[in-house]
């Protein structure tokens, strides 16, 4: 391992400068999971083999050309000679490498990264894919939230990874794989942050429109941080306390917010949106396109397509006054 | 030497000038049946569609230069990229590379007078002009494809997708399928049939081994991709259900069989690449390749290994490891015929006295950049690591080095190595040499930093990205490659055109290359060979004793066939001598059947089933027609 | 070397013998190679979805008949004889046997496919296509199958025709080429019915 | 033995050679992975199939034929050793092909002994 950083710091300056350079904050190579750590080890040992690879080919490319004056190999040597080079460079030496490379990656890395059969991890939680945006199920519990997903630290959680519609990719880079939500079937990943922390993930496979703004973060925070958050989305939305939240309500069931979102607790219960129950909790809003403010979620619910493009959230033509209300009582849904 | 073969004043010149000579004017471009002239059909049309395909890609580059922009709107990004992939892989590498190049010098090579088919050849051509047009008439109806060039479903399903954009997809792609086909055909049996005698399969040119690779590559591949379509367009048109999980369909059919033609396909981009490469190699090395017999294999394996792999585009569906290992090992071991090739390819140079005139160059830079895209994608054989950069820019990366970098660099190479037969003048040395490394030069920019940026998350297929994840440097780099590679590449154009009208006089054989061409006049007249040469080795044109004794040939009239409008055939293995045939003259029933074919498509387009059959009938009387004419009647 | 050169210098233009194959029979083959590719694919969807679906066929849809299509798949089987003895007479130089072989095989392949469509129709009455994948797929099969007996008509049809201006070397190719298609169309026949009754059995 | 016949056989031989490895590889790979796709689906489930021991008997048989074909290769190029691969045919394209066959088959070896292992020793089933 420490050995494999050591080359990598020779063999890829460039790279390394820029990978270090950058935000992690969507970075295969920061791994922040075991599972992670496996895979972006077996990218450095592959990258390595492939400097110097490359390394050998250029190589001999501008040996030609230093030797264009002269017949025959720059060592000396003829046909017979190059052909056996070509043999042993072109056949015997992949082959062997190659073969090296099968077994270490498709056979140890994937089974020790591999996502757990059902029922064998503490927790499990569901992943649906939206047109564009992404559903959060806590099996065993009411609880249902919506781009921003919670876990323990330190514990394996199966993500099961199902879509609503077209087929999508489950992706946390720090974290492990991705893996394909495709209608009809049930497919898992494993999730197990051995450090807190907010990850970024997004949508991998092109899902259409909005394609683009179909992120959503992972958060690993101590377990009992975790159960708290939990038991509090499973709760029913609190009921308003001042006028303002009150009318805002009305203003949710009366007009058609409530035909697309559920809120539990309330008579509001679309299948359409994002479940809004707990959305004064979350930190952003359209799947990670725009912050949590009160004045994004103003012009949001004013006019969501111009923010996202071809979302199916209408713009409701609603008064500033009936917005405002709307604002204040979504804010209060913590 | 060669050159007494060329004597334009000898009787049995001038007949067969009389003979083989076509109709001039549009009218003979309509009929035309010979494969230079379909050739430079091909060459033409596949340039407006690069240039068409350039345009969308710096589109794309253009917005994605900087986070959250808003140069193009998220649904003409989706239009453009889709058409920018169709456009490249269906519209410009293949027809060119099979089309332009195969057709113009596969003849030449092996010494024949024409294709096996000529008519046939000619149909080709037209049904792939009418896919591109079919294609393109979407884009600018605003019904450009826009699920991506694999197109998966059930995003392509009407429900997901209720606009035509799909349907001109599917049918386009149906048509040039159909036109691919017949070329793979109509390749395998010239290659088959129509060498030069002598020309036993141990001394056929290398680029017609990959020919010959490709073509029996598409013969198998194509089918599949066809019925994807047809089973798409069924979904699409009348609700047939094999992609619909609730009646016991399933959305993978659709990937399992698209990549069943889709993988192979990137073999057949890249396959004439390494044909063009293994011709100006020896040329500027001044030797005959290294390892010449495994160069030949290598070239078949890959198209053969290359049927074992399609679902390495598949790691991240949760298909079972058990099924997908299959796929790993036969990826990992592909590579080997590449790594044959590559050390081939660079031994040659090391070992001749290589000049580095612009061809050579080009092929220089086109090593380079498969290397490296082949390099990375070694590593997508590992399953896991696949899984972690699967669908992002990495990915993006490595298909490009492989399809610009590997399969267009030999292209542009082959363009200025050839420029003289085809035209008889040179193209300008400096300005050629000053294009490439524009192209090198803007390609390394344009392509390496997506390895890092897709490494550090960035997923393909984004119209936009927000600030703040460290990809917007490196998307700014790859807007500014991606202008520098477009100058390279209208720098080459200019080049050509000027040298069309004022290069300097190339004669037969600026080169001195290896390989027949180089023994006919250039341009070539139109019966290619006044003698049909005979063959004693893979370089026939450095064999100088073996061209005297056909220059001799020309007086006793051996070989030369100046009676009718005839080629000879040869035994598929060893190319003994077999029969004289009649070649087919200019005929008007190719187009029309095309045409036909092709509004019958538009016709299930706007689903006016009906009249698509009767067009489909005008098809079954344009072949009548066609046959009705045979060639000893021409 | 002179050995080689002398083996393929051709006594003048006139030598018209072949030793090998002519190009139209190795087009028609690699034609053929492509064809069978396409309905192998046609073969490996339809188990591929046999394989995700437990009942096949599904409920509410009739098992396939197997009686019937395999008496007419062994009456248009039967025709590539009759095609293949056409060939042969035309070889001959027999035009008009060559002629009146195809017409006999042309109409019972004719009655063959008036009796499959029947068939065809009739279960479109029964079950639809657009009712589930196996459907979709059963028809798919069926129809591709249909077309290409229909093409392999139109082929013998046009050879009819043209047989009555004589043989020609380019005519005769035709024959042969057109007899190779029909033996690839009725293994197919075979391949289809097979994965037809499948379900039945 | 005739010499027609003999030649025949040589032939037969060459293309072995050149073939064999591929076609048992292709056999492989179908039917390995036809398995493995039927045990793993909604019907196939149910027909308990054993994809260990399909996959072992398929490298059993896959392995020898493949070295045979192997084998063919090395005759006809021990056979044609000294030719020139520009030789004049038959004698000529027989070591042309035989001298690439040699090295191409190792490939085919290869690849049905790593798919077999892996599809051995994976979990069968499990999504990946």
């Amino acid at each position: 391992m420490t050995g494999v950083r050591g080359a990598r710091g020779v063999l890829l300056t460039f790279a390394v400068l820029a990978l270090a350079g950058c935000a992690d904050k969507q970075n295969t190579l920061a791994p922040a999971s075991k599972q992670e750590g496996r895979i972006s080890t077996l990218f450095w040992i592959m990258m390595a083999g492939a400097w110097i690879g490359f390394a050998i080919i250029v190589g001999l490319l501008v040996l030609g050309w230093v030797n264009r004056r002269r017949e025959g190999l720059p060592g000396g040597g003829g046909e017979r000679a190059a052909t056996r080079i070509v043999i042993v460079m072109g056949v015997f030496v992949p082959i062997v490498l190659l073969s090296t490379l099968f077994v270490y990656s498709n056979i140890f890395v994937v089974k020790s990264t591999a996502a757990p059969p059902p029922g064998t991890t503490v927790r499990t939680l569901g992943v649906v894919g939206h047109q564009w945006f992404w559903e959060v199920r806590y099996p065993g519990t009411e609880a249902v939230t919506a781009n921003e997903i919670h876990i323990p630290v330190n514990t394996r959680v199966n993500v099961v990874a199902t879509t609503d519609d077209v087929i999508h990719s489950f992706w946390v880079p720090q974290l492990n794989r991705k893996i394909d939500m495709i209608p009809g079937r049930e497919n898992r990943v494993l999730l197990a942050a051995d450090r807190t922390g907010v990850f970024r993930g997004e949508c991998a496979e092109f899902c259409g429109l909005q394609h683009a703004h179909m992120s959503m973060q992972v958060v690993a925070e101590p377990v009992a941080k975790f159960k708290r958050w939990l038991a509090n989305m499973a709760r029913p939305a609190p009921a308003p306390t001042s006028s303002d939240e009150r009318r805002g309500r009305e203003v949710f069931l009366s007009k058609a917010c409530s035909g697309c979102h559920t809120v539990r607790g309330t008579d509001a219960a679309g299948k359409i949106g994002p479940d809004l129950t707990h959305v004064a909790s979350r930190s952003t809003l359209a799947a990670l396109t725009i912050p949590n403010t009160r004045d994004y979620l103003f012009r949001w619910i004013h006019d969501p397509q111009q923010f996202k493009e071809g979302v199916k959230m209408p713009s409701l033509h609603l008064t500033d006054s009936e917005v405002n209300a709307l604002v204040a009582y979504l804010r209060s849904l913590k | 030497m060669a050159v007494d073969v060329r004597a334009p004043e000898h009787p049995r010149v001038q007949r067969l000038e009389q003979v083989w000579e076509e109709r001039p004017g549009i009218l003979g471009w309509l009929t035309t049946v010979d494969h230079k002239r379909i050739g430079l059909l091909y060459f033409f049309t596949t340039l407006a569609f690069f240039g068409a395909g350039g345009i969308e890609a710096l589109l794309i580059r253009t917005q994605l230069a900087q986070p959250e922009s808003k140069v193009l709107a998220p649904d003409t990004f989706n239009e453009l990229f889709t058409t920018h992939g169709v456009t490249m892989i269906f519209l410009f590498v293949i027809p060119m590379t099979t089309g332009a190049f195969g057709n113009y010098l596969v003849p030449l090579m092996i010494g024949s007078r024409d294709m096996a088919f000529p008519r046939m050849n000619a149909l080709s051509y037209w049904l792939f002009l009418g896919s591109g047009i079919f294609i393109y008439i979407g884009l600018f109806m605003g019904f450009g494809p826009n699920a991506g060039w694999f197109d998966y479903v059930p995003l392509a399903l009407r429900h997901f997708n209720p606009g035509p954009n799909v349907d001109f997809y599917a049918l386009g792609l149906i048509l040039n399928g159909v036109s691919s086909t017949l070329a793979a055909i109509n390749f395998i049996v010239t290659i088959f049939k129509l060498r030069a005698p002598g020309m036993s399969l141990n001394r056929m040119p290398l680029f017609c081994f990959a020919m010959l690779a490709v073509s029996l590559a598409l013969i198998f591949a194509l089918p599949a991709l066809t019925i994807d379509l047809v089973f798409l367009e069924l979904s699409r048109k009348v609700g047939f259900q094999f992609f619909i999980p609730g009646n016991g369909g399933d959305p993978l059919l659709w990937q399992h069989l698209f990549w069943l033609f889709a993988h192979p396909e990137v073999y057949i981009i890249v396959l004439p690449a390494f044909g063009i490469a293994t011709s100006i190699i020896p040329t500027f090395a001044k030797r005959r390749m290294i390892a010449f017999p495994l160069v030949a294999l290598a070239e078949l394996l890959v198209a053969f290994i290359g049927f074992g792999v399609w679902a390495h585009h598949m790691f991240a569906t949760g298909l079972p490891t058990i099924t997908l290992v299959f796929f790993a090992a036969a990826t990992l071991m592909v590579v080997i015929p590449s790594t044959i090739q590559v050390y081939a390819w660079t031994m040659t140079v090391s070992a001749g006295r290589p000049e580095f005139r612009a061809p050579l160059l080009f092929i220089g830079g086109f090593i380079v950049f498969f290397v490296m895209g082949g390099l990375s994608g070694i590593m997508f054989a590992a399953i896991p690591f696949d899984q972690a950069t699967t669908d992002t820019y990495f990915v993006v990366a490595h298909f490009h080095f492989i399809i610009f970098g590997a399969a267009v660099f030999p292209i542009l190479g082959g363009m200025y190595y050839w420029f003289p037969k085809v035209t008889g003048r040179l193209y300008h040395e400096g300005l050629a040499q000053l294009s490439f490394w524009l192209a090198f030069v803007g390609t390394a920019l344009t392509f390496f930093p997506m390895h890092i940026v897709g490494l550090i998350g960035m997923p393909r297929r984004v119209y936009t990205y927000p600030h703040g994840l460290g990809w917007d440097s490196y998307n700014l780099i790859e807007t500014i490659g991606s202008y520098i590679l477009a100058a390279g590449l209208l720098l080459v154009a200019f080049n050509l055109i000027y040298s069309r009208f004022s290069g300097a006089p190339a004669g037969p054989d600026p080169f001195h290359g290896g390989t027949l061409e180089w023994t006919i006049p250039s341009p070539p007249p139109h019966y290619n060979f006044a003698v049909i040469p005979t063959v004693s080795s893979a370089y026939p044109n450095w064999d100088e004793p073996d061209r005297a004794v056909d220059a001799g040939k020309l007086e006793r009239g051996e070989l030369t066939y100046e009676a009718g409008h005839e080629t000879p055939t040869s035994t598929v293995r060893d190319g003994v001598f077999d029969e004289v045939v009649d070649m087919p003259s200019e005929s008007p029933w190719p187009v029309t059947l095309a045409f036909f074919a092709a509004l019958a498509l538009v016709m299930v387009l706007i689903s006016h089933y009906a009249i698509a059959g009767i067009f489909l009938l005008l098809v079954l009387f344009s072949l009548a027609g066609w046959h009705w004419k045979e060639p000893q009647e021409a | 070397m002179s050995v080689i050169r002398s083996m393929h210098a051709p006594p003048g233009r006139a030598d018209r013998h072949r030793i090998a194959r002519p190009n139209g029979w190795w087009g028609v083959v690699v034609f053929i190679a492509t064809e069978a590719t396409l309905f192998g694919t046609i073969f490996g969807s339809y188990f591929y979805l046999r394989f995700r679906t437990a009942a096949w066929p599904p409920k509410g849809i009739p098992d396939p008949a197997v009686t019937v299509p395999a008496i007419l798949t062994a009456v248009l089987v039967a025709t590539s004889l009759v095609v293949q003895l056409a060939f042969w007479a035309g070889r001959a130089g027999r035009v008009r046997a060559a002629q009146w072989l195809l017409v006999l095989a042309l109409i019972v392949q004719g009655a063959y496919f008036g009796i499959q469509m029947h068939l065809f129709l009739d279960d479109l009455d029964k079950f639809s296509p657009s009712g589930s994948a196996y459907a979709s797929i059963y028809f798919t099969m069926l129809g591709a199958h249909h077309a290409h007996v229909v093409f392999g008509m139109f082929l013998e049809l046009f050879l009819v025709l043209r047989l009555v201006a004589g043989l020609t070397n380019y005519r005769l190719i035709g024959l042969q080429a057109t007899t190779f298609y029909w033996h690839f169309v009725n293994v197919l026949a075979l391949c289809v019915l097979a994965t037809q009754i499948y379900a039945a059995l | 033995m005739s010499v027609a016949r003999q030649s025949k056989g040589v032939e037969f031989l060459q293309w072995f050679g050149l073939l064999g490895a591929a076609i048992v590889w292709t056999a492989q790979l179908i039917v390995g992975f036809g398995v493995t796709v039927a045990d793993c689906s909604v019907a196939g489930a149910g027909w308990n199939i054993d994809v260990d021991t399909w996959q072992i008997v398929l490298m059993a048989i896959g392995v020898p034929l493949a070295v045979v074909s192997e084998v063919a290769a090395l005759l006809i190029f021990s056979e044609t050793r000294g030719l020139h691969h520009n030789d004049p045919p038959p004698w000529g394209r027989r070591h042309f092909f035989a001298a690439a066959a040699v090295w191409g088959n190792l490939l085919f070896i290869a690849i049905i002994l790593l798919s077999g292992i892996g599809a051995i020793y994976n979990t069968p089933c499990q999504g990946s």
